[in-house]
């Protein structure tokens, strides 16, 4: 046993968190500033921060993660880090010459305080940043929030340091996809082109943490919003916000500074959700959905049809993040699939709320905790209460699997022990049938594993 | 093997590299880059402050605290303090294997676990011990565990949470709990290695000494700075059991704070890593009179070389039998899988840049596979395990370090021991043992070869763009930006989840490992066929080595 | 034990199959009939054929597999069975208004001689066809070779039925895609678009065999190649035609009847197949090729290079057909893997051959061998004698992967008892990740399996 | 329940239909497609040719020899001598479980095995006797089978290979391997019934008696027609076991040919799928004076009626009342279990057209379930199976049956035994049970229901359009056509992979699955939501059953 310590009593804890469910600010934000082209996210704290976050985003990614950070000693602690900011300004332009630095603070330089604002407007009028450069920001305290935050918080510092008003309206729908991977942001620009649909989306990391192998290492990938693009969005029609947790303080931003309307809606993973996704894009850019797409959303639906029978009354405990959780577990409603352990370390109250909401009917008896001590320790204690089917979460997520023996689908972050989710996405209807070949082929290699040989099925 | 051929000169590329740097960066980073020459004595700046905005390998006071020192062991509950980040990215990010299985399938085994008081803003306002002290409850009522350490990260310090007295208080109130606490904010000292230090200091205070059970075993030592990357601790195990020499405790890979309270009843310390725990090395001698020597069982000689100082160190002809009995059982079959490789391998350059002691004893892993390490540095080291601990004394203390606590230790009273008389340590000097020395990595580089000390993103990517390695050893931060350019990355800080790499086996383990690397496919066939021109051999590079 | 009476000792066999790997012709040629717009297949035989034919085909694709029979009896089978395809041929021209019947042979029709060529051109002159509508056929005699070369023949067969010779040249290549997934031809289309080159495509079993659910059942679903595109494929310049056993006699006909060269490729599995597939394409299409498949395939060798440690080395036992061995054996060997067991039931000389060829460097000692006796019993007593790390091919693998324990990859046909073959192509760069990602996911499942819980890796 | 609710009237679709046939197919079609009248005999065509070109469901002979009726069992090699396709289409793909455990991890068990003379041109022009007796020796020389069986495809007969005459000398010259074969090649009769025919004749003269050893138990039985798909036979064997009742041989679900040669010991047939295997009941009741009676394990109460049957055939106070004990142990969850499904499935609506029993057997479990069957049929039966045996008598055997044995059975001189005297057996019928009788599917189908037999596409497709059902039973190639149009279809050849659902166990799991099925979410979101226009309610066609 890896968790052998994991007691099935569920004692009431009001302090100690116990792998969690969640991590902090900052890697969200840095994860938002890759998805700006040309963009070197930067760390104002500690080293250890910037090495933590590239570190867990390298791995999931297993691809280049580059960033700076004001390496604060203990003088800056004491002193304010506005120094080690202008110097780190400087260094960056100077040797690593991106477009645009991204900064987000740390619980360090949050705690003592140090003015973003300021330093950043005495660094440009001190000349540290070259000219048709940019730097932009965000707060990203630690001990708010969680990840989603951060990178929510970077979103709305790329708005306030990049969106621009001209006036002149631009037949263009933005999409803030939310924290998603490069391939979900691939398929939504794939989606909308198909549409038809002219869009503006950002953050967008495709093609810059999914880079290609060539032989040539670019700091700055091909990838990324454009600084223009995103300029733009001010000028959009509309915003569509996937996620309320990481898209909708950008989008109320650019509605309140831009007048550019806009809705929230679900990341659009399975088919409910997908289809409203669809639904809203063909509204807002005022296309026609065409008929290419009732084709796609048909296979989805056909193999649900055609598999219901492995996945109709399967219990499934799930834990991650809000906006991935939410859509999933409509998607698992969808299938006819029993939501039975919702677990998410982000806190903020609508989370339980809607989980409820959606489990009303077919799930009543859901168990969901989000925020404090809503960890995976805690889910694994629900889980030796009542068993399921089938574990969905990050990397971490393995522990309990193999503790338990309960089939598992890495969905979420970090995956660290696998490949494929920044190449293939989880989004739209094809991610729909993605999502049922990783679910349906656990459950059915575990059916091939523990059936007798008297009743192994050739055909499933 | 390659031995003695010339190696090209790095200055010219070095004044590239610091050309693109503004003056006064370029001025501080030229003390830590060095072409060596053996014919004199070079000063390697290290141990100074990261200047902000450089792309950096370190991290910081907490990881070399927490995730590097204490993360290994066991049967302690690791419990951060402060918002939640700083504990979940340690959570078995560094591959420290541990087998409680000698304790049964209920010995303790806290490693998988993320314990974290998960600050909040009120924490962080309104001060956080209440909070640690109900977390330290919990984790006391739910675990019973023998020992709970307490991680401090930077806020903590910063809102003057007092983690020792909140850990005194719950230590005394368990009673049968040792609860302790860490004063490592991320902030402190310029890298992991201020958090080696503090880890050092609290192990020594509230743990090593307070078990004075005897050993039974006739050869009793403690290896200090062996993590059991990848199962490094798990060969060294069998080949001390194969010679016959109990390890009372490894500091701190496969441990567990039994063994720590007890290791101060060893007659001898190994230091693999000299960085990060000749602390502890150093007042365990103080204070108890264990002599300690630098060993190095990275690579089939090395390991052969440090069984034979244990022997001598023993003088006992009936354990330097088996040691010579088990180096000839063993070491045959490194040699030939060592040849076995040596036509892939053989006349390779390399280049690495670890935290730790990897970066030189790895260099003679790749030495005994005939490649050439054409340049090396440490992320996190002090000018001694550059050029030595006779520099020592000359090391000037600066702002950063200072406020790193500098333990008074003094003999015990009762428990001090001197292992061996000053006599018999300085006869074994003559006889070639060095006690209590560390020579440096530039004292095992060649000539020309370039050290670089902290080297950012920039300095390798000029490096690698001038020597074109055919193999490059870093991290994970630096693995996928190295492989872009075509070189592959071996991660010495995970061993890319392969290993071990110590001792005999894990020679062998290694240098299948790099052949494998060396002669994987798929860097032939990086570029795109229609954009081939066919002029870009991925090997003319190596020319200046032949 | 599934298979408990397979003995490790291998005994020369000379008439005795035991668990083939192929089947027979006819299946093929209806699979390459459904590629045709508005096509019903027929099989020219006994019922059971076209049961049996329909059956493994519905089972591979969940889908419905629509086909005549001309439903032999006795006295057809001494008297001939012109009656009942004459017959066939106008109940299922006035019940099931195709736009065009595919008929094949079946091993009963081939024995007692009937004249395909002589009954349709009969039906025709009788008034059976109706205005409009057209009737193509190949022979498939079950006893030559297997469903591969069915394919081919249909192939063939829609080249001799179908295609026209304006003597307008037209700006636009020929992709015979060989036996292959709808997802695959789906994926070779989109590449080509991507490409921007003009292609025709044949067949195309996209949109039909993975027809959507809406609802509303098409016996003839949009998809298939349209018969005017087929026809205009004798103006084009030039065939690639993939897969040598599958598509090159079709190749040859368009050159022979209609002056269109031709280039046999292997099929785009994998990154050096995918290579010289993509440079064949752009040189006869004439177009450059764009910057994205430079990322596209720097994608797949990125897959490749992080992940080779976990396949280097690796042995692998793979069974299934020629054109699709060929390539994926190549790959193998672009991945470092060791291909150690190789077997085709599909006859043909150039096959050994080719894959000795293919492994003499890196493999030399693959055991490979094809046609008669060339069956999973060898395979299975291969294994047994010398055991692999990874299986590949299709559903009947699983019985070997559970007897011996080895990690298994569903590749080839049928796929039985999983889905996404139908939706996730193998084929290109895109093809390659998800190759890699099958069988990495079975490599690292089967080590997190095994591992001693000391030995269980967070990151891999 | 929906018991007395008036089913729509199916005669204007059937018109519809047959309005699209060309005038003769139609004709022809008409007399398959019959509207129950219960108060009339009414002739259902049957065993007649299918139409070519027209859509049928139907296989071949081959299929119904093999793939039916010998592939169930598992220590027999049966190798089919043909080209490749024939034997691989049949290879696992009928989920017969068979449970070889009794016998040891060394049991015989060849069902995951596909054997194949693979007939290649050369053979087709020079003739496969040859390789046939090769492969029939490899067979033997790799294996050591107690019996081997072979199987001709359609080239078999054509090119005049006497499998039999081939069959024969390889038996004799191995001596302890029974070797027979079957001239069942895919062009006989007019579907898979011919099949089972030619099975059961050769079952009967080549293992059927070959072993005397009388049985132990004391009511001795075996089950013919009952395959095993999905373990039924294993939820069969719970209950017999429960009841005290020893089932000599199941014909051929989980079956050995051991059974089958000692079959002719036992004290009466149960016949589930009449159509497979009434000839095996029919000559073993003439050659070993065995009666058999129809009975239906599929449904609870037909379980429990059909258990009772058995009691009352042996006349013994103590297995009755034993049978009684099992019976209210095991109906009550029955009952809960079809109550608890009521509110999903009551006043449903059933279509099932398959082959064998199941289209008549299953209408019984729908009606516990609260559903009616509005339309059914076979799909490969004789007109006795909807009319019942009655019209034995009356059916021609037409050109295509003509040409399939029809064995003559005289009373075995040493072994005819009449288990119970015709005047017993009058008794018994006096009583209720009817021996050798089956009244057919039409028997127990409501009026205005519609029966067709060897449905089409064409008639399927537009049933469905009338009738709109809830759930389509029938197999494979229909499933995924029938499901496009948003109706579930429950596969009966294959269970979809479930199962068992015959015996007690069986129903729950039926209702269960098809309560499953019909509450499926999917189906109410077939249609992309920019495409919905609010009117498309999928239920309104339920009104007219209301």
């Amino acid at each position: 046993m890896l968790l052998r310590h994991t007691p099935k009593e569920v004692k009431e804890r009001k302090a100690l968190t116990i792998n969690p469910a969640k991590t902090c600010q900052p890697v969200g934000a840095m994860y938002a500033a890759l998805g700006v082209h040309g963009c070197l996210p930067h760390s104002h704290g500690s080293q250890g921060c910037c090495s933590y976050h590239r570190s867990v985003l390298t791995r999931h990614y297993k691809d280049p993660i580059m960033a700076g950070t004001s390496a604060f000693t203990e003088g800056s602690s004491v002193f304010g880090g506005q120094a080690n900011l202008m110097q780190a300004l400087t260094n960056m332009f100077t040797i690593y010459n991106p477009d645009l630095v991204a900064v987000h603070t740390t619980c360090l330089s949050e705690t003592i305080g140090d003015d973003l604002n300021q330093i950043c407007s005495k660094a440009i009028e001190d000349g540290k940043v070259p000219a048709g450069k940019k730097v932009i920001y965000c707060n990203t305290p630690s001990y708010i929030g969680s990840h989603v935050t951060g990178f929510s918080n970077m979103c709305t510092g790329i708005v306030k340091g990049l969106v621009e008003h001209t006036g002149v309206a631009k037949d263009q729908v933005n999409i803030l996809p939310g924290w998603v991977e490069p391939s979900d942001m691939r398929e939504i620009k794939r989606i909308a082109k198909d549409m038809g649909a002219k869009i503006v989306l950002y953050p967008d990391t495709s093609d810059v943490v999914d880079s290609p192998q060539t032989g040539e290492y670019k700091m700055y990938p091909d990838g990324g919003a454009t600084v223009e693009d995103i300029a733009s969005s001010g000028d959009s029609i509309k915003t569509l916000a996937c996620g309320a947790f990481a898209s909708e303080d950008a989008a109320k931003l650019l509605d309140s500074s831009f007048k550019v309307p806009y809705e929230v809606l679900d990341i659009p993973v399975g088919l409910s959700a997908s289809d409203r996704f669809i639904t809203a894009l063909s509204e807002a850019a005022r296309v026609t959905v065409p008929a290419a797409f009732v084709a796609e959303r048909g296979r989805l639906v056909d193999v649900i049809a055609d598999m219901t029978q492995y996945l109709h009354g399967k219990k499934v405990a799930i834990f991650g993040d809000p906006d991935q959780l939410i859509p999933m577990v409509e998607f698992l409603l969808d299938l006819d699939m029993i939501p039975t352990h919702v677990i998410s370390g982000t806190p903020g109250k609508k989370f339980t709320k809607k989980i409820q909401e959606l489990c009303a009917e077919k799930a009543p008896n859901v168990q969901v905790q989000n925020g404090a001590q809503a960890d995976m320790f805690l889910l694994h204690q629900w889980i030796k209460n009542e068993p399921v089917d089938l574990l969905l979460g990050n990397t971490y997520g393995k522990y309990i699997a193999r503790d338990e023996d309960i089939p598992f689908v890495r969905y979420g972050f970090p995956i660290l022990d696998r490949i494929g989710h920044s190449y293939f996405p989880t989004v739209g209807y094809t991610g729909g049938i993605r999502l049922l070949e990783l679910m349906l082929g656990a459950i059915m290699d575990r059916q091939d594993r523990d059936a007798d040989d008297t009743k192994v099925e050739l055909v499933m | 093997m390659s031995e003695d051929k010339k190696l090209p000169d790095p200055s010219i590329i070095k004044e590239e590299i610091l050309a693109k740097y503004p003056p006064k960066i370029a001025r501080k980073r030229a003390k830590s880059m060095v072409v060596v020459d053996k014919s004199m004595d070079q000063e390697v700046q290290s141990n100074v402050r990261t200047i902000p905005g450089i792309i950096t390998q370190r991290g910081c006071c907490y990881a070399g605290c927490k995730g590097v020192v204490l993360g290994p062991t066991r049967d302690i509950i690791n419990l951060v303090h402060g918002p939640i980040g700083c504990s979940f990215y340690a959570w078995l990010t560094r591959r420290n294997q541990t087998d409680p299985g000698e304790a049964g399938p209920d010995g303790e085994n806290f490693i998988n676990y993320c314990f974290s008081t998960d600050m909040q803003d009120s924490n962080i306002v309104f001060g956080g011990e209440k909070k640690l002290k109900q977390a330290i409850q919990e984790a006391y009522d739910i675990f019973k565990p023998k020992a709970i350490g307490v991680f401090s990260t930077c806020p903590v310090g910063l809102i003057g949470d007092d983690v020792h007295a909140v850990s005194r208080e719950m230590k005394e109130k368990f009673g049968d709990c040792n609860v302790f606490g860490f004063s490592c904010e991320g902030y402190k000292g310029v890298s992991q290695s201020a958090g080696h230090h503090i880890a050092n200091n609290q192990l020594f205070k509230h743990v090593i000494g307070r078990d004075n059970t005897q050993p039974e075993g006739k050869y009793n030592i403690n290896l200090l700075g062996e993590y059991n990357i990848g199962g490094d601790a798990f060969e060294l195990d069998r080949i001390f059991e194969l010679c016959g020499i109990n390890v009372i405790s490894t500091f701190s890979g496969n441990s567990n704070v039994t063994g720590f309270e007890r290791s101060h009843t060893a007659d001898l310390n190994l230091v693999m890593c000299h960085r990060s725990i000749n602390y502890v090395a150093e007042m365990m001698e103080t204070k108890y009179g264990i002599p300690w020597f630098k060993v190095n069982f990275i690579g089939g000689d090395a390991t052969a070389k440090s069984l034979r100082r244990i022997g001598e160190y023993y003088e006992d002809p009936e354990l330097i039998a088996r040691i010579e009995e088990v180096i000839t059982a063993e070491l045959p079959s490194v040699k030939q899988a060592a040849k076995d490789v040596l036509k892939t391998t053989d006349g390779k350059l390399a280049m690495m840049f670890v935290g730790g002691s990897r970066a030189h004893h790895y260099q003679e892993l790749f030495a005994e596979m005939g490649m050439t390490t054409v340049s090396a540095g440490y992320e996190f080291a002090h000018r001694d395990d550059y050029e030595g601990r006779k520099v020592l004394p000359t090391i000037k203390v600066d702002a950063d370090s200072r406020n790193i606590e500098e333990l008074k230790i003094e003999a015990d009273p009762e428990l001090y021991n001197p292992r061996k008389t000053k006599v018999e340590l300085e006869d074994l000097e003559k006889n070639g043992l060095e006690f209590s020395e560390y020579k440096g990595m530039k004292n095992d580089m060649a000539d020309q070869s370039l050290i670089v000390d902290d080297i950012s993103h920039w300095e390798a990517d000029k490096l690698i763009e001038y020597y074109k390695p055919d193999i490059f050893c870093a991290g994970i931060k630096e693995k996928y930006v190295v492989q872009k350019m075509g070189i592959p990355l071996k991660q010495l800080h995970s061993y890319d989840y392969g290993g071990p790499y110590a001792g005999f086996e894990g020679a062998k383990n290694f240098y299948t490992d790099i052949e494998r690397m060396l002669s994987t496919s798929i860097w032939k066939k990086l570029k795109a066929p229609w954009l081939e021109t066919g002029a870009s051999d991925p090997c003319i590079c190596a020319e200046y080595v032949a």
